[in-house]
């Protein structure tokens, strides 16, 4: 079978997996409930939460700190794990595959009872996973899912979000707007699993409308300079472009800008999507960017903090639960820009939140 | 200790001060091929030149008269009880006669007329050479006040600067001291215009220049630093001057004078015969020091060896620049050159060293 | 060097020679310019919308950037040096300008505080080179570790993207405004080639940096101080590799630190090497820098229009990037007699 | 009091910490005790830092991780020491992981058959970068570079290709064989496969390299190419091998890399080159070439990645972790060239260390003194043998047919024969500086030779190695097995030679620094024909120099030249293997000792005590500093152009001396008395001399008296 329904099928298929995993789990939670005999009131149910939680630690392995993306996740795992009495502890490998072997391993070593991984490709971190989960830690993969699935995944649903672009990008160019049909894909990393999937979706719905014509696809490896050179060069070859799609808007200011050089900002749709930190919105603000899909970085922390809970709680073994928690995504354009991105770097007053003192409750039996 | 230090920090520079015989001191032979006037002259010390190309020699404890076609008759002019050294003619016609120890005499027709032995501040100790000027007024290189001529070496292992110059008016036959603080002022001469007075100083290795109307330290000019030896008398020749150097500096010495620990212990303990110091003449006495480059090989005493003795008479020109040079090397036996004389073409020299009187061709330098 | 070759010449007869000396008859900078017009001949008949003029200043535009970093790189390459670290550097830098402005800096002394960062290192590079005589290679490949992690942790808050605030626009007219139609990218190209060809050509110092790329210690018996020279070279290499990530980052409105990872320093030995600018020193000049951008900037311009990718990209430079190197030392042999120890 | 005092001087200047640094820094482990040092410091603190470090399955863990970059140090260390680079081998190993991967996971290739096949890829590019950089002569860090880039990009396509092939194939996610998980997981009596690998690896290439011709060439290349293709090496090729050498290392890391990780990320090997040269440099591998090995390699490879490693744990940030490699990588290069520079230097600077020795007064030998030593022409009408037709006989010796024996300084042995020794012939030619000369039984003559040890001649004129090592003193840091500087010889009717060897320190020619050190640096040793074996008897000798059996064949005498004494080893009897002084203090320098007819001994002096030397001899800074800072040539010596013979008797009263006011023997380093006459040879002399002497027994030669009359 051809390849865009096949995708579709398996994304289905995720979504089910992820309502099975849901239901298999809240009955799960009925089974522990009854196991430890709890009546139901909030104190007991806190008693549980603080017995299963508190003291326990959680490794995070990001590709490299310093972007917004795994800024965010940094920021609201570090404050909800504190909140909860749990230990945060992270690994940076900077863009490194060994590094970040690495700090798995090493994490595994330490033996910490739940891992976050943040995948560079597709199977890099595979085999340690499943090692991990053999050693009964819990294992998270976040936005770039590998081809070992562990217990949790939170991330974006890059094949919708791909779809949800290709279907603007029709809107603007497709037939009847009488426009060129011109349209320039700039990727990112072309082994990432999200680059992989979210390109193939692009590429399904444009493929059925002959009007399109992708006049580039290129990989800028997340670098905004090649995207900008690149997207100069396109112009110039396709002074009639429509319309630009790229994966990461961090680097796709790089072709925003050059377009905007270009004095072609009115004709030519810039469509992209990220994790939504205010740069994005001041780009969209200033015009840069027409469209962009934000799948809320903050909250997939907020997710995987909550995934983390849930295993914990669920009294479930590593390897048990297959749960996928495709993040929410915002489309947003002009009219919302104002409100819907976050700050990066984050101010003060949201670093002053790490540095608070949570009181705790003695575990009482 | 402060020597100490300065070795450690800076490296011993002054070890390499002393300049390679090079260019126009290139060593020769032609001392070598010197005619022997006389041989076995007991330390001839100092050489004059009457009008009638007399040769007046100081040696032993006499003045003595060499004349004749080749100076093969000899007369006694004048006895002494000290050892007469430097000789000069003064314009009225009397010989003043450098007395070991007892200043000056001026020896006239009736013998010594007249004696200076007394200096305005202290005795005349270590007259080295005397020269009157166009106007009768007599100046005296007063080496040191500790040694007689013949200890010189004590004063420079002893590393005294207390030579004086000294101005005698026999008018007024008054004494004034016109320098002090010399080290060891050997050679004076009145420059051939008449107008300026040059004088060597021994142990710091120059020749300096001072207007004869006003001498003053600060009226130095010094025309030759840091000759490669010990530069003794300064006579006029035809066209320039002549500048005995009576020993060579060698590293070893130049080492010892910093060595103040060994150099007081040599002196306090060992014959000055043995001490490491430059002689007028070496080789005889198998206690002397024997430094590396001295080791005979295969019955040979190479020329280059370090010289304890040496020969060497300097030619100046008018502008004090050295033109060229007679030498008698280290394995030769014409060592210890104090005085030299120019009388039409020939040039005469005593090697006090080994008690010789030379003629040479003064052409040849 | 050239004797020595001259004599290998002689030495060997056959065909080989004869194509050498045909080769000897040009320089490389006109061989390197010869293959440029060829592909430019090419890719205008077989890539359309290669030949418009607007390409071409795009061309010109893209290639500057890469254009004014090779031309600090040749100067350290004609003192027969190397500075792995002038990308890093000039990138961090850059990059802490634009958190000052961000954190609310004015524009200039913003720059000015960059650039002081920038000299500094240069110095220590140049120290390091002249005074701890470490081969260059090894040097600023260590130096440029050091200060990508240093500006990083201690300048950057480990921040990788930083971008120009609304505050400083006016910053941005260095790399997206025009003059006369003219980019300014290229005009700053041109004035530091200008400059620069000046300096090498008319200025002492620059004659005695080929002098001593030639020979170093024939340079030092005559008298050139040839460690503060070195010092210098380094010291102008790195201010001008910060004028071109100034540059970057200003047409771009952004810089990401991450492009220190990517292979944008090789593109620059790359281009040095190509345009005649010898790795054994005292050859070239800046007219090699621009024939060298002259290639690279048609080839990619052209793989791009082709829709090549990156991976693709670098195949052929490397490839070609390989043709330079073989054709430097077949122009240039080693001479294995005056062939220095670790000098690799 | 002032015994006591010199005595307390003497223990003062004895041992001397720059003489024990000088040795020390001589050592060519020196060089690998650094780095050594750093591992065990780095493992130290950082193990002491992160928390369970040394908990087997977690050591067991790292161990792992670290035996991959292992293999590509290795690799790396290999370039270097040819005096090249590979800068390349990130590449490669990216490549290879991502072949064997495909190999394994698509084509479902058996893991035994991976593995050959993913080092035959290795080496071919090892190949390609060996053939440019060899046979091209390009140089090494561009190539390797650009080939970094294009192994880089081929690896991107090959990923673009294959890799969702290999990520997506979903049945085989995980590629199952016991061999492949054997590599990846399996250890060997708990040490982790892959370093088990590792360690055998690097012990095959240390022997190897260290070795075997090959290795040797490596080395040759790496220290000098133009020497190396001067003696002939075949520079090209040897690059070559090496290059293709570290490709294969590289694709052995690779193979496990992938074994253990699955992945085919196109990032593999990233920084892969920076870490391994930051490795061997760190190891003390020189970036110059030429010095280094395998083991210093794999101690690199440990320091940088426990720092690393370590630094992730701790959680360090990326920029911190970096600023820290490349401060080390940079402090590490640094020391690297600066110790290479100024090693040598530094030794030179420390390596002479003179000693206190303070010398009683001397009787005074010159003429009116009327001492024994007074100075006289008793050489003066000496008989010429050989003028100018022989460079320097330190020793002469005469043979029952009446024949001349000198060593001269070209190394051989001359014999003059003939009634009036008209007659010359070089008798061998043995090489090095042939010095004291002795006859055994079967009239072979034994010669000490500075340089070699000790040698034998046969009649016919055949040389054969007698002994050149003797047994080590351990309590030395020295390594003084060999014999540098063997100095005079005699026999003992049991035929043992007993031999002096002057310094330990110095070389022959470098014999007068050992005069201006005047440490107690030289030996008596004891070879033993019967059972070839070499045996030090004497040590701390101060310049022992001549040797000769008592007439009763019961004791030895040794001379000890700077200190101008003579001694009395007693070989038997009750004094047995007990020392004792016979004469202390002479005025002269002594050289040979040989037995006189009347049953007294000659001296040779090889020069005179003059009172500057003396002195400073009892000033050890001094002459240290005179050494430093005073050409050689303008060195103070003792007067070696003034030497003499005296005779003495057992008792060791001085009876007679014999001097030459021509100095035609400027020193005398050796006399023989034969039939009547004294034979004079001399270090520097140009000829032998022979005087009559008054009332000597005209029959009386030395082989006679040493093993009877034939």
């Amino acid at each position: 079978m051809d390849q865009p329904k096949k995708k579709r099928v398996m994304v289905w298929g995720a979504r089910i997996i992820c309502v099975l995993g849901l239901s298999l789990f809240i009955s799960n939670v009925a089974v522990a409930a009854e196991i430890a005999g709890i009546s139901g009131s909030s104190a007991e149910l806190h008693k549980h939460y603080d017995k299963s939680l508190r003291g326990k630690t959680i490794g995070f392995v990001p590709l490299a700190l310093g972007s917004p993306l795994m800024g965010s996740w940094d920021y609201n795992m570090r404050k909800e794990a504190k909140e909860c009495g749990m230990i945060y502890k992270v690994k940076d490998p900077n863009w490194n595959a060994q590094a970040s072997a690495q700090a798995i391993s090493a994490f595994i070593a330490e033996g910490v009872d739940v891992l976050v991984a943040h995948n560079m490709n597709m199977q890099l971190l595979a085999k340690l996973l499943r090692k991990a989960e053999k050693k009964g830690i819990f294992v998270i993969q976040i936005n770039m899912v590998s081809n070992y699935k562990t217990d949790v995944f939170v991330g974006a649903d890059w094949y919708s979000i791909g779809l949800r672009q290709a279907e603007r990008v029709l809107k603007h160019c497709g037939k009847g707007t009488g426009k060129s049909g011109k349209v320039a894909i700039m990727q990112g990393e072309l082994t990432s699993a999200a680059n992989i999937e979210q390109v193939e979706a692009i590429m399904s719905v444009l493929k059925n409308h002959p009007e399109i014509k992708v006049v580039s696809s290129q990989a800028g490896n997340w670098d905004s300079n090649i995207e900008h050179d690149n997207m100069a060069t396109i112009l110039k070859q396709h002074p009639d472009l429509c319309a630009t799609i790229g994966i990461w808007g961090i680097s796709h200011l790089g072709a925003a800008q050059a377009i905007k050089e270009a004095e072609m900002t009115d004709q030519v749709l810039v469509v992209t999507s990220g994790g939504g930190s205010v740069q994005i919105c001041d780009a969209i603000e200033a015009g840069l960017i027409d469209v962009y899909f934000n799948y809320q970085s903050l909250l997939q922390g907020h997710d995987i903090m909550a995934a983390a809970k849930l295993l914990l709680q669920s009294g479930l073994e590593p390897g048990q639960a297959k749960i996928a928690l495709f993040s929410p995504v915002f489309e947003i354009t002009k009219k919302n820009s104002s409100y819907s991105c976050f700050p990066y770097p984050f101010p003060e007053e949201m670093m002053e939140a790490l540095k608070i003192d949570y009181p705790f409750l003695p575990i009482s039996e | 200790m402060w020597s100490r230090l300065k070795q450690s920090l800076f490296h011993r520079n002054d070890q390499y001060a002393i300049p390679p015989m090079d260019g126009v001191l290139l060593p020769n032979n032609k001392i070598d091929q010197f005619r022997v006037v006389r041989d076995s002259i007991n330390r001839p010390d100092d050489l004059e030149v009457d009008s009638d190309g007399r040769l007046y020699v100081s040696t032993g404890n006499c003045i003595i008269r060499l004349h004749g076609a080749s100076l093969e008759e000899e007369a006694v002019i004048a006895q002494f009880e000290d050892p007469p050294g430097g000789l000069n003619f003064h314009p009225d016609g009397r010989l003043m006669v450098c007395l070991d120890g007892k200043g000056l005499a001026l020896v006239g027709k009736q013998g010594v007329e007249e004696r200076l032995d007394i200096a305005g501040d202290g005795a005349i100790r270590c007259a080295n050479t005397a020269v009157a000027a166009p106007d009768g007024r007599v100046y005296i290189a007063d080496g040191t006040s500790y040694h007689g001529p013949r200890e010189w070496y004590f004063d420079l292992m002893e590393k005294r600067t207390t030579g004086r110059l000294l101005r005698y008016d026999p008018e007024t036959s008054k004494t004034e001291t016109l320098l002090g603080g010399l080290s060891f002022p050997n050679g004076v001469a009145i420059s051939h215009d008449g107008s300026s007075l040059l004088l060597t100083e021994s142990w710091s290795h120059t020749l300096s220049r001072y207007p004869l109307s006003d001498i003053r330290p600060e009226t130095r000019d010094v025309l030759i630093s840091n000759l490669p030896g010990y530069p003794g008398r300064i006579v006029p020749a035809s066209g320039g001057y002549w500048m005995t150097l009576f020993a060579m500096r060698t590293h070893l010495v130049e080492f010892v004078l910093t060595e103040d620990k060994y150099r007081e212990e040599m002196m306090r303990s060992i014959d000055p015969a043995y001490w490491i110091r430059p002689a007028l003449s070496s080789g005889e006495d198998f206690l002397e020091p024997l430094q590396a480059g001295h080791a005979k090989t295969l019955g040979v005493m190479k020329p280059w060896a370090p010289p304890r003795s040496y020969g060497l008479i300097a030619r100046l020109d008018e502008d004090y620049e050295i033109r060229g040079s007679f030498h008698c090397r280290v394995n030769g036996k014409r060592h210890g050159i104090t005085g030299v004389r120019e009388r039409g073409g020939a040039l005469y020299a005593a090697s006090k060293g080994n008690s010789l009187i030379l003629e040479g061709r003064s052409g040849g330098a | 060097m050239n004797m020595s070759s001259g004599e290998l010449l002689n030495s060997k007869a056959g065909p080989g020679s004869v194509v050498k000396a045909a080769l000897k008859s040009l320089t490389q900078e006109q061989i390197i310019v010869l293959v440029t017009f060829v592909f430019v001949a090419i890719f205008s008949i077989f890539i359309n919308g290669f030949a418009t003029v607007g390409n071409l200043m795009v061309l010109l535009r893209n290639m500057s950037v890469l254009g004014i970093f090779s031309i600090g790189m040749g100067i350290v390459v004609i003192g027969r040096g190397i500075d792995l670290s002038q990308v890093t550097t000039g990138a961090v830098s850059a990059a802490w300008v634009l958190k000052l402005m961000h954190d609310g800096m004015g524009i200039t002394s913003a720059i000015l505080l960059g650039l002081a960062l920038v000299l500094l290192v240069g110095v220590i590079n140049g120290y390091l080179i002249a005074f701890i005589e470490i081969p260059p290679l090894f040097a600023t490949l260590a130096s440029g570790i050091c200060v990508y992690g240093f500006v990083r942790h201690f300048l950057l808050e480990l921040l990788n993207n930083h971008y120009v605030p609304d505050t400083c626009k006016d910053f941005l007219f260095l790399g997206q405004g025009k003059i006369g139609g003219i980019p300014m990218p290229v005009i700053c190209f041109g004035l530091i080639a200008l400059f620069v060809h000046l300096f090498l050509s008319r200025i002492s110092y620059g004659r005695f940096i080929y002098a001593q790329g030639d020979n170093e210690d024939a340079a030092r018996i005559t008298g050139i101080g040839v460690r503060p020279m070195k010092v210098l070279q380094y010291t102008l290499c790195a201010a001008i590799g910060y004028i071109a990530a100034i540059v970057m980052a200003s047409s771009t409105a952004s810089l990401n630190v991450r492009i220190v990872d990517s292979t944008l320093i090789f593109d620059v030995v790359l281009v040095v090497v190509l345009g005649g600018i010898s790795l054994v020193g005292g050859r070239g000049s800046v007219l090699s820098v621009l024939a060298g951008t002259a290639l690279i900037g048609t080839l990619l311009n052209g793989m791009v229009i082709m829709n090549l990718g990156i991976a693709q990209q670098n195949l052929v430079k490397s490839i070609v990037l390989l043709g330079a190197i073989l054709l430097d030392t077949f122009l240039h042999p080693r001479d294995e007699e005056t062939a220095r120890q670790g000098d690799i | 009091m002032s015994q006591l005092n010199d005595g307390l001087l003497q223990l003062r200047y004895r041992w001397s910490f720059k003489k024990f640094l000088a040795e020390l820094l001589e050592k060519r482990w020196m060089d690998g005790i650094i780095p050594f040092g750093i591992m065990v410091c780095v493992i130290l603190v950082f193990g002491s830092q992160v928390e369970n470090y040394f908990s087997p399955d977690v050591l067991a863990m790292t161990a792992r991780e670290f035996a991959e970059p292992g293999f590509v140090a290795l690799a790396m260390a290999v370039t270097l020491i040819s005096g090249g680079i590979d800068l390349s081998v990130g590449g490669m190993f990216a490549i290879i992981n991502f072949l064997s991967l495909m190999l394994t996971h698509i084509y479902g290739w058996p893991a035994l058959a991976v593995v050959p096949a993913a080092l035959a890829v290795g080496a071919l590019m090892g190949a390609l970068n060996g053939f440019l950089i060899g046979f091209l002569k390009t140089r090494a860090f561009l190539t390797t570079l650009v080939t970094m880039i294009a192994f880089r990009a081929i690896v991107k396509l090959l990923n673009l290709e294959f890799a969702p092939k290999i990520a997506l194939s979903a049945k085989t996610t995980f590629y199952e064989s016991t061999v492949w998980d054997y590599m990846g997981d399996g250890s060997f009596l708990g040490i982790p496969s892959n370093v088990v690998i590792l360690l055998v690896v690097a012990f095959i290439g240390h022997v190897l390299l260290t070795r075997s011709r090959p290795g040797w060439r490596v080395y040759a290349v790496g220290g000098g190419r133009r020497s190396a293709r001067h003696v002939g090496i075949k520079v090209e090729r040897t690059i070559f091998f090496v290059y293709v050498i570290s490709g294969i290392l590289t694709a052995l890391g690779a193979v496990f890399y992938a074994a253990r990780l699955d992945s085919a990320a196109s990032e593999t090997g990233m920084g892969l080159e920076i870490l391994a040269l930051m490795a061997v440099v760190l190891g003390g591998v020189s970036i110059l070439g030429g010095k280094g090995t395998p083991g210093r390699a794999l101690m690199g490879i440990v320091i940088v990645m426990v720092i690393t490693n370590a630094l992730l744990r701790l959680g360090i940030d990326s920029a911190l972790n970096s600023l820290i490699q490349g401060l080390i990588l940079l402090f590490a290069i640094g020391i690297d060239v600066k110790w290479l520079k100024h090693l040598y230097a530094s030794i030179e600077k420390i390596y002479v260390v003179p000693t206190y020795l303070s010398l009683p007064k001397a009787l005074d030998p010159r003429p009116g003194s009327g001492t024994v030593f007074e100075f006289n022409d008793r050489l003066k009408d000496a008989e010429t043998i050989g003028l100018d037709q022989i460079d320097g006989p330190e020793d002469v010796i005469l043979d029952r047919q009446g024949r001349l024996y000198g060593s001269v300084r070209q190394g051989w042995i001359v014999r003059f024969s003939g009634d009036d020794f008209s007659k010359r012939d070089i008798f061998a030619n043995i090489g090095g500086r042939p010095l004291g000369m002795a006859f055994d039984r079967d009239e072979n003559l034994v010669v000490c030779v500075g340089g070699m040890g000790l040698y034998g001649v046969r009649p016919d004129g055949e040389v054969y190695k007698m002994t050149d090592e003797t047994n080590r003193t351990w309590t030395r840091l020295k390594d003084d097995s060999r014999i540098r500087l063997a100095d005079d010889c005699d026999i003992a009717p049991d035929g043992k030679v007993y031999f002096s060897e002057a310094t330990i320190r110095y070389k022959m020619e470098e014999w007068p620094v050992d005069g201006q050190e005047c440490r107690p640096n030289g030996r008596l040793i004891c070879y033993d024909p019967a059972t070839d074996r070499t045996k030090t008897i004497v040590r701390n000798l101060i310049f022992p120099n001549g040797v000769c059996l008592a007439h009763d064949g019961r004791s030895i005498l040794i001379g000890l030249t700077w200190k101008c004494d003579v001694l009395r080893y007693w070989l038997e009897g009750p004094k047995k293997g007990r020392i004792e002084t016979v004469i202390s203090g002479l005025p002269i320098y002594i050289d040979n000792i040989n037995r006189a007819s009347d049953g007294n001994y000659w001296l040779a002096s090889v020069g005179l005590r003059t009172p500057v030397y003396d002195l400073a001899m009892r000033m050890p800074s001094f002459r240290l500093r005179m050494v430093k800072f005073v050409p050689p040539d303008e060195w103070l010596y003792p007067n070696v152009n003034w030497g003499c013979v005296i005779k003495f008797n057992e008792q060791g009263d001085v009876l007679e001396s014999y001097w030459d006011p021509l100095g035609n023997y400027a020193h005398v380093t050796s006399m023989r008395e034969h039939m009547g006459y004294l034979y004079l040879g001399g270090l520097h002399n140009n000829r032998i001399g022979r005087i009559k002497i008054q009332g000597a027994d005209p029959e009386w030669t030395g082989p006679d008296s040493y093993w009877g009359k034939k």
